[in-house]
Parts: structure tokens; C-alpha cells; sequence
């Protein structure tokens, strides 16, 4: 895949170029290599695919809820999820791929959705941690985003961070409150950051040397910044909100490296990393019967919908036809 | 679109629980959807119509807690009362099985009756519940146009789904009545009849014997909302007195 | 129906006539009338079907018994319930009908079960109250039935009775611990009492000058006493328990009639019995539903039983040949 | 039938605890077939499995309560624990989706390796748990029978059958290695491999990464345990205190 890049480069049409040198957005009827467009896809579709999955996982909980008003603002969470599901195959649409020909992919495993949702939702703190560890991670890896070279993307990665910043506030205040809560309450919170915080780190991808696919998408202004540099933004940023949390992150070697002006932390096993994407787990499994049974037992009502559209034009293009 | 009049709006302790327990039960039956509808703009607006019915039981529960005096907040209504506590009809506890046509036969059931009903009692003399009421009259009215909307779908789209929906609208309808009072129940049922007809469906007809429909309002439920309920209380109650 | 049976009455066979008079059991092999046969299929099948049916109420609160004790007597509770069904559905096709036959009249509502299940289950009392109600009463329909004309009939019914009398203990006991136990226990006892008294009368059918098959049955020796005097023979029964329930029977009319030797009890409002015995109501539906659901879920389970089988027995006739 | 030899038996608190979580998790999914079973005998069977590991379950879970010192019971330990107090293995909790071939695939995997381990702790020097055993090798043996029919008809059967117990196989196998020790390990595996082959079936091959099939001893459990927990627990943690 590199090296089928590397050798098509020379072929970017000169408009493109521009565009890139002046950093302005790429719009869909522009001119774009086929290897920019194939690659825009793929990773639109896969952020679009990690929203709708990403709605099990707490969807889980909102029968659960154990106030009216966190039940509130998870709705509204999990709704937004949705939501941006829809502005991002909207943005991938404007490249020519359908939803339906992106949601087959996912369904059929041909395209991939985040791997972190693949850990499993075991108690209410783990709703509280994904929004502050999950949606932080995600907040880091989307806000440069916002100036990406294909249009559409960037300004559906405005109203989504927006959205996001939100969220993350939401699961903070979710911990705060257990962890000034109860014995019980505090450990639940401690228990759920323990588990997600290293797959939180995961999320940035793998470390810059074995990323594959990160120089091509720099150059053409898709990515911004390298993993690593992500990662340790996320860190530097979460570790003092830990503290105020007064909950521990699962590290013995975070600490602040007052040379680097960074905190330091401990190596990751990036192992469990590849074991997770692989998405051979029983939890990627789960979550996609899960959407390929919604998806099967709603057919009828699409198939209902589309003949009702039909009908409705006929009729109308009959009427027009009788009056004219 | 066209409600019945204001008139002498009458409401006691028992209906505001019954108008609160309505919206609270079926709130809770509509966040399971979420995830689970047949198109993603679906999930979308029914996550939106469960968060509209969860403010409303949440603002009539307040109002019925202050109005009690006996300290109870909305969370000690909702997660600590037994089913037998609860006052909600029992068209809105009744599983779904995640048929989307008895989601919407549902829907529009609930939400035509709760048009005419907070219609009719935003002149309450309870300022509190007169304001909660008067902002859900048009919130429900876009929860009806969602339902008739994916009813004339349904009802005028395949064969298979004609037949669904009328089955649906069949199980559904006897338990229509106990959401009705003397005021609405004409222009209810009329509304209903016309959305009906306009879908190309039937008015199913009235149960021989009403009785198994009702008794929701007296605490009387179907075997459903016990399970419900323990769903929904259960991370609440296995941390009694904690704040979240 | 009544005149059918009585027109063709006298053709009854001597043998048939002769066993009857001797008080002796009739055996399949026997010669019958074909009306007596038909009258037991019918009542055997609703008997099994009841069985069956009856399995779901209490079924439910398997899941959620409140004592691994009281889980363990509740699920050999309803495994009985299935052993009756099956006992009675074999003495049902000692008269020549199948299983599978009956099952469909069930299934598609030609045949009947017993409308006490068409009541919901509503607390862990009810399992209680149906223990003690609703399978007291069964006993008390049921102990004439082991002395029925019909062999077979009456030997699952010596069977069944020993088990239903355990039963009825066992829900008395559950009563009589929440009775004496919080107040919120002794309230859904109390709860439970209130709803299920009255159609636990209503199991003995209507009264004695509305009962259409009784005299026939009375004739051939399938029913030995009437509706009024089996329901009296119960309420006399149940009423010294339910004071040692410390529980309250919801009828103001009750009390010791020492001129009679027996409890008067208030006027039973039949209509609702005819309503749910009509079985269009919303249980019915349920529980042939959650039955019809489950034998369809399960038919390539019983056509691979079947393929499994013949292939087994194709391969034992292919040795044989062989070695012959 | 041939079981693994008594050897020295080896069991700690922990591992008391995980057999007996491992049988009153079984019989809890296993009790919810009731009146669900493909024919009625099989309602029969069914209860009677879960009865018989309901059973072991008690004992086992009487005995940690004693050995414990803190004065639980049974009912303490069964209905007062969280999903993370729990210490069965994933297998058993795993929803079965009313699938008659999920719940044989699973019965085989779980009665095999129950009856070699019970068979090789019947030596243990606590009396009270070696008698629970020895009683309960015999019943897991029934329940590996009755679980080993049902593999070669659905095997053996019709093509769908025969896909259908084999995909089951293959969505429950990794959860296998989290019900073995290295004493019963080789002798299980090695009696499955031959029912496998008997029944027309493969064996799967083991997943790449055996992570996410396992952590219940520790546990880490699925998402699924705490749903079932809440249904257990529901009327008991309604009454603290109360007895039932």
C-alpha cells in the first residue's frame, strides 16, 4: 500500500497541489488523486463506523442509569453518536461511496470500526470513564482535523468536537461525583479508569516508526501531527485531571519530566493493541451481530419506506400529468 | 394542527403521577431502541422523543414530589417505588420485541392521547405544571407527526409491511382506552380513525371485554414492568443513599 | 354437543356398559363409544395443555426466586409440571391422539388450557398463591379423577395428585413465611391472596345448573361429583388455612354455616370467567405465543432428532444385511 | 466412563468459590429454558441439569461461607455479591439466545470439564466438599451424556443442524481453556475431540489471542453478567434482611 502511494504521487494533479501548498480545503468536485480519495474514504468511513458502534457500549446503560438526569444526558450523548455517524457518511458520500455500500463493509468486516470499543462496559463508572478517557483521546486525535485538507471532513470535525469537549466533560463529572461518593462508589470509579486508561493510550494507533500509513496522509494535510505526538498531548493533558479527580492512573512510571516539560510514562504493550484490531475477540463479534441484526430486522421497514416513496412520485407525477 | 379546547382543566395527585408514570415508562421502553432502529436518522429521533418524554416525567415527578410534601426528589420516584407504586397505563410497559411497527403503532397512540391531554390541562392552575405541559403539547405533537408519518409509510408501503402494521395496530389498540379521559377520548379516537384510513389500514375494532387492557391507573400492571423496573433500578438501588 | 351425546347414548357396547357397572377401569384396548373417547381426548388434552401453560407463570420467577432454597423447589416445581404433560399426553394417545396433534389444537387455539394462567403473575407471592390456590383447588378437581373409568387416565392422575399435594404445601409454606414476615412481605402476600382467591373458585367451572357435559361425564364415570360440591369441598378446605396464614379471603360473605357443616361464601361473578375463558384476552395470546415461539425455535432441533434417527436405523438394517 | 485418576488434591478458597460461582451461574441460564426446550422432554432434562448444579452450587457456596468465618450463607453469597465478586468463568454467563445448539455445545464443554475436575478433587481432605463431589460426578456425568446425545443428533442430523451446532462450536470453544487446569486439561480436550469427530464436527482451532475468553476467575467478567445478576438478585435486594 505504501509503495502503491509513493508511486502514484508524481501523478497529483497540479490544482490539487495548490490547494495543499496554499492549505486550502479540497472541495468534491476538485480534481484529488484517486489514492487521496480511496484513502479519505476509508478513514471517514471507519470514524463514521466507530460512532455507530461506539453507541452499544453505552446504549448499554441509559436502562441503567442510576439518576433522571445522567439517564438525560447520556440520551443525548448516544443520540449525538448518532448524529455524527450521520454528518460523516454524509462528508464520505460527497466522494462518491454510498452509507449503504460503507455499512456492507462494516458489516461484513471489510471496514473497520475503533478497536476501543471493543473492551467491554462493565459498571456505570465505565460510562464515566469512557467519556473522560475515550472521548478526551478522541477529542486530541479530532481537533487537528478540523483543518483537514478535504473540506467536508473539516467542518463536520468542527460541529463533532464541539459535541465531544462536551461529552468528556460529562464523564469527568460522572467520576468526580463517584469519586467523592461512597467507598463503594470511588472504587467502581478507580476500577473503570484502571481498565481503560491503557486502552485509552491505544487509541493514538501504533508509535510513529511502525505507522504505515501516516507520511502519505501528512503530506496531503489529512493528518497533522504523528501518533506519538497525539499520545502525548492526551497525557500531559489528562494526567492533572486525574488528580483533581483524586483517582490513580495505572502507570508506576508516570511522572512529570520537567526537561521535556511532559509527563513520562510507561511503555505500552502494544500487543493487546494488534490482538484487539485483529477483531477476532468475542466482543467485536457481539457488537457486530448486534448492528447486523438491527440492520436485518429493520429491511422491511426500509423496503416499506422506499415503496411508499415510489408510490407517492407516481401519484404525483400522475396528477401533474392529469392537470397539464 | 387542531386540539381540543381549553376547558375547566381539572387535575389531582393521581393524574399528574399517571401523566408523569406515562412518560417516564416510555421513555425508558424508547432509550432501548437507541442503536437498534432500522435507519440511523431513526435513531436519531427516537433517542430525541425519549429524551422529550423523559423531561416531562421528570418535571411532573418534581412537581408531584413537591406537591406530596413528603420529600421525595424524582429519583426517589423513579427508583424507588415497586410496580405496584407505579400509576402508568399499561399500553407503555408492554415489550415491543423490537418490532419497529409496534414502536410506531405505539407511538402514535401515546402521543395523540398526550396531545389532547396536555392540551387540555395547560390552563391547570398549577403554574409549574400548566408551563411543563404547555412546552410538551408541542413536543408530542412532533412525536404524532413522526408516528403518522412512519405509519403511512408502513401502512402504504410493501404488502409485508401492511399486514405488520395492522397487526400491530390490532395488539396495540385495546389499550388505547385507559389514556383517554371523557374530554379527549372523541377527538383522539377521531384523529386516530382519519390517520388510520389515511394509511390505508383498518380501526381495529373494541375488545369484547376491556378489562385486561387497564388497571395501570390503580397499580393493577401485566407481568412486563417488573422486569422493567429492575432494570431500571438496578445500579440505584445497589447503592442506597449515594449520589451520582 | 349435549344432544349429540345423548342421541347416541344407547349404543353404548355391553362390555363397555358392564365395566362401567362393575366400577371397573376401562382400557384402551377396551371396546368404547366413540363419543366417551372423544369427551377423554378433550379432557386429557386440556389437562396437559394446562400443564404445560402452566409452566410459564411460575417459570418466570424461576430467574428470580429470593432463596437459592426457594429456587431449587420452584424449578422441581415446574419440572413436575412438564412430567404431568407428559404423562397425560401419553394417556392421550393410548386413545389413538398424537402429541403433535394435540399440540397444534393448542397451538392454533382449538383446544384449551386452563384459564387460571391467563391471570398474571405479578410477585413472588403469587408463586405462593398458586402453590397454594391454584394447585389446592387442582387437587380437589383431581382426586376424583384417580378413580376415573379410564385406566390410564386415572393412573397418571395417582401420580400427579401425590405431586400437586407436595405443591400445594410448598406455596402454603412460602405464604406462611411472608405472612410472618416484614410488613411489606405480609402486604404482597395479602396482595397476591386478594387477586388469586377468586379465580381459583372459577377453576371448578360454572355452577352446577349451567354445566353442560357434567351429566354424561357423571354417566361414565369420568366425573364423580359436581362443579358447586367439589368448589364447596375446597373453600371448606382453604378457609381454616388461610387463618393459619394470619390471611384475609377478599369475600365479606364468608362464614361457618353450622347448619350446612360448611362455609358460605359470596355470589361468584361468572362473567368475568366467561370473558377469560373466551381467551381473547391479552395473557392468552402471550402464553400461546412464548409456547408457539418456542416449538418453532425449535423445530430444526426436532428434524435433526428425526434425520439423526433414520440415519441410525438405516446403518443398523446396512450392518445387518451385511452380516446376514 | 473414564475419569482423570485421583491425584493430589489440591483446593484453595478461591478455586472453591469458582466451582461453585461456575454451577449457580449454569443452573441460572439453565433455569430460564424452562418451557422453552425444543420438545418436552427436554424441559424435563433441562430443569433436571439445572437442579442438579443448583445443587452443587448450594453446597459448594455453604461450605466457602464457613470456611470463609464471616458468617455467610448460601443466600448472602448468591444474592449480596457484585458482578466483580463473582468468580465463574465467562462460559457460563454468556447469553444463549434461546439457541438449542449454543446451549448443548455449552452444557458438553462445561459438564466434561466439571467432571474431571470433581472427579479429581474428590480426595480433597475437607470431607463436607470431597462428599459434595463424589456425589457430583455422577450427575455431571448424566448431564456430559445427555449433553453428548444431543451433539451426535444435531450433528449427525439435517445439513442446518449440522452447520448450526458447529457454528456454535466454534463461538464457544475458546471459552474452554478458562474451565481447564493443568491436571484435567488434556484429558477433556481429548474426550471433546472424540465426541466432536463422533458427531460429524470439527474442532476448532484455538483463538490467536486467548485474552478476552477468560478473566472471570479474576473477576473480569463480560458485559453480560451484571444483567443476569440484577434478574437473580431483584426480589432479595428489594427486602434487605427479609427471609424468604
Amino acid at each position: 500500500m505504501v509503495t502503491a502511494i509513493t508511486s502514484e504521487a508524481p501523478r497529483e494533479p497540479d490544482s490539487f497541489r495548490a490547494l495543499l501548498a496554499a492549505d486550502e480545503r479540497v472541495e468534491p468536485r476538485d480534481e484529488m488523486p484517486e489514492t487521496y480519495r480511496r484513502t479519505l474514504i476509508r478513514q471517514i468511513a471507519q470514524h463514521a463506523h466507530s460512532e455507530i458502534i461506539g453507541m452499544q457500549p453505552e446504549g448499554e446503560w441509559i436502562s441503567r442509569a442510576p439518576s433522571l438526569r445522567r439517564k438525560a444526558i447520556l440520551l443525548a450523548k448516544v443520540q449525538d453518536e448518532a448524529g455524527h455517524g450521520l454528518y460523516l457518511y454524509a462528508a464520505a458520500e460527497t466522494l462518491g461511496a454510498s452509507r449503504e455500500e460503507l455499512l456492507d463493509a462494516l458489516h461484513t468486516g471489510r471496514q473497520k470500526y475503533s478497536s476501543i470499543f471493543n473492551y467491554p462496559t462493565l459498571s456505570w463508572a465505565d460510562v464515566g470513564a469512557i467519556g473522560w478517557l475515550v472521548d478526551g483521546a478522541a477529542i486530541v486525535n479530532q481537533v487537528p482535523l478540523c483543518r483537514c485538507s478535504f473540506g467536508p471532513y473539516a467542518r463536520a470535525m468542527v460541529r463533532i468536537c464541539k459535541e465531544e469537549s462536551f461529552h468528556q466533560r460529562q464523564g469527568f463529572e460522572i467520576l468526580h461525583t463517584l469519586a467523592h461518593g461512597t467507598p463503594e462508589q470511588h472504587a467502581m470509579a478507580q476500577d473503570a479508569v484502571d481498565r481503560w486508561w491503557w486502552p485509552s493510550l491505544m487509541m493514538f494507533g501504533p508509535p510513529d516508526d511502525a505507522s504505515e500509513h501516516s507520511q502519505q496522509s501528512m503530506a496531503w494535510g489529512i493528518k497533522r501531527f504523528s501518533n506519538d505526538e497525539l499520545r502525548q498531548r492526551f497525557v500531559d493533558m489528562t494526567v492533572p485531571q486525574a488528580e483533581a479527580l483524586g483517582l490513580t492512573l495505572p502507570d508506576p512510571d508516570l511522572r512529570w519530566n520537567p526537561e521535556r516539560g511532559s509527563f513520562d510514562f510507561g511503555a505500552i504493550d502494544f500487543s493487546e493493541l494488534y490482538a484487539v484490531i485483529r477483531g477476532d475477540g468475542p466482543l467485536n463479534r457481539q457488537r457486530i451481530a448486534h448492528r447486523v441484526g438491527a440492520h436485518e430486522r429493520g429491511a422491511w421497514v426500509r423496503e416499506a419506506a422506499s415503496a411508499y416513496e415510489a408510490k407517492r412520485t407516481a401519484r404525483r407525477a400522475e396528477r401533474e400529468g392529469a392537470t397539464a | 394542527m387542531s386540539v381540543s379546547p381549553p376547558a375547566a382543566a381539572m387535575l389531582d395527585a393521581d393524574d399528574l403521577l399517571a401523566l408523569a408514570d406515562d412518560a417516564l415508562i416510555a421513555a425508558q421502553r424508547l432509550g432501548g431502541w437507541v442503536s437498534l432502529a432500522p435507519v440511523l436518522e431513526e435513531d436519531v429521533a427516537l433517542a430525541n422523543i425519549a429524551l422529550d418524554q423523559l423531561g416531562v416525567a421528570r418535571a411532573l415527578l418534581t412537581r408531584f414530589g413537591e406537591l406530596e410534601g413528603r420529600g421525595r426528589s424524582e429519583d426517589d420516584l423513579a427508583y424507588w417505588r415497586t410496580p405496584a407504586e407505579l400509576r402508568n397505563a399499561l399500553l407503555v410497559e408492554r415489550p415491543d420485541g423490537q418490532d419497529f411497527g409496534v414502536l410506531v403503532v405505539r407511538l402514535l397512540l401515546l402521543s395523540t392521547a398526550q396531545l389532547h391531554r396536555y392540551a387540555a390541562l395547560r390552563s391547570v392552575p398549577d403554574p409549574t405544571v400548566a408551563a411543563v405541559l404547555a412546552k410538551a403539547v408541542a413536543e408530542v405533537s412532533y412525536h404524532r407527526d413522526h408516528a403518522r408519518t412512519w405509519l403511512l409509510r408502513l401502512g402504504d408501503g410493501t404488502h409485508e409491511s401492511h399486514d405488520r402494521v395492522q397487526r400491530a395496530l390490532e395488539a396495540e389498540w385495546p389499550y388505547l382506552a385507559e389514556l383517554l379521559t371523557p374530554q379527549t377520548g372523541a377527538t383522539v379516537r377521531g384523529q386516530l380513525a382519519d390517520d388510520i384510513a389515511a394509511a390505508t389500514l383498518v380501526v381495529p375494532s373494541e375488545p369484547d371485554d376491556p378489562t385486561p387492557y387497564a388497571g395501570g391507573r390503580e397499580g393493577r400492571h401485566t407481568e412486563h414492568l417488573a422486569p422493567l423496573l429492575a432494570t431500571m433500578q438496578e445500579v440505584a438501588r445497589a447503592h442506597p443513599g449515594a449520589v451520582w
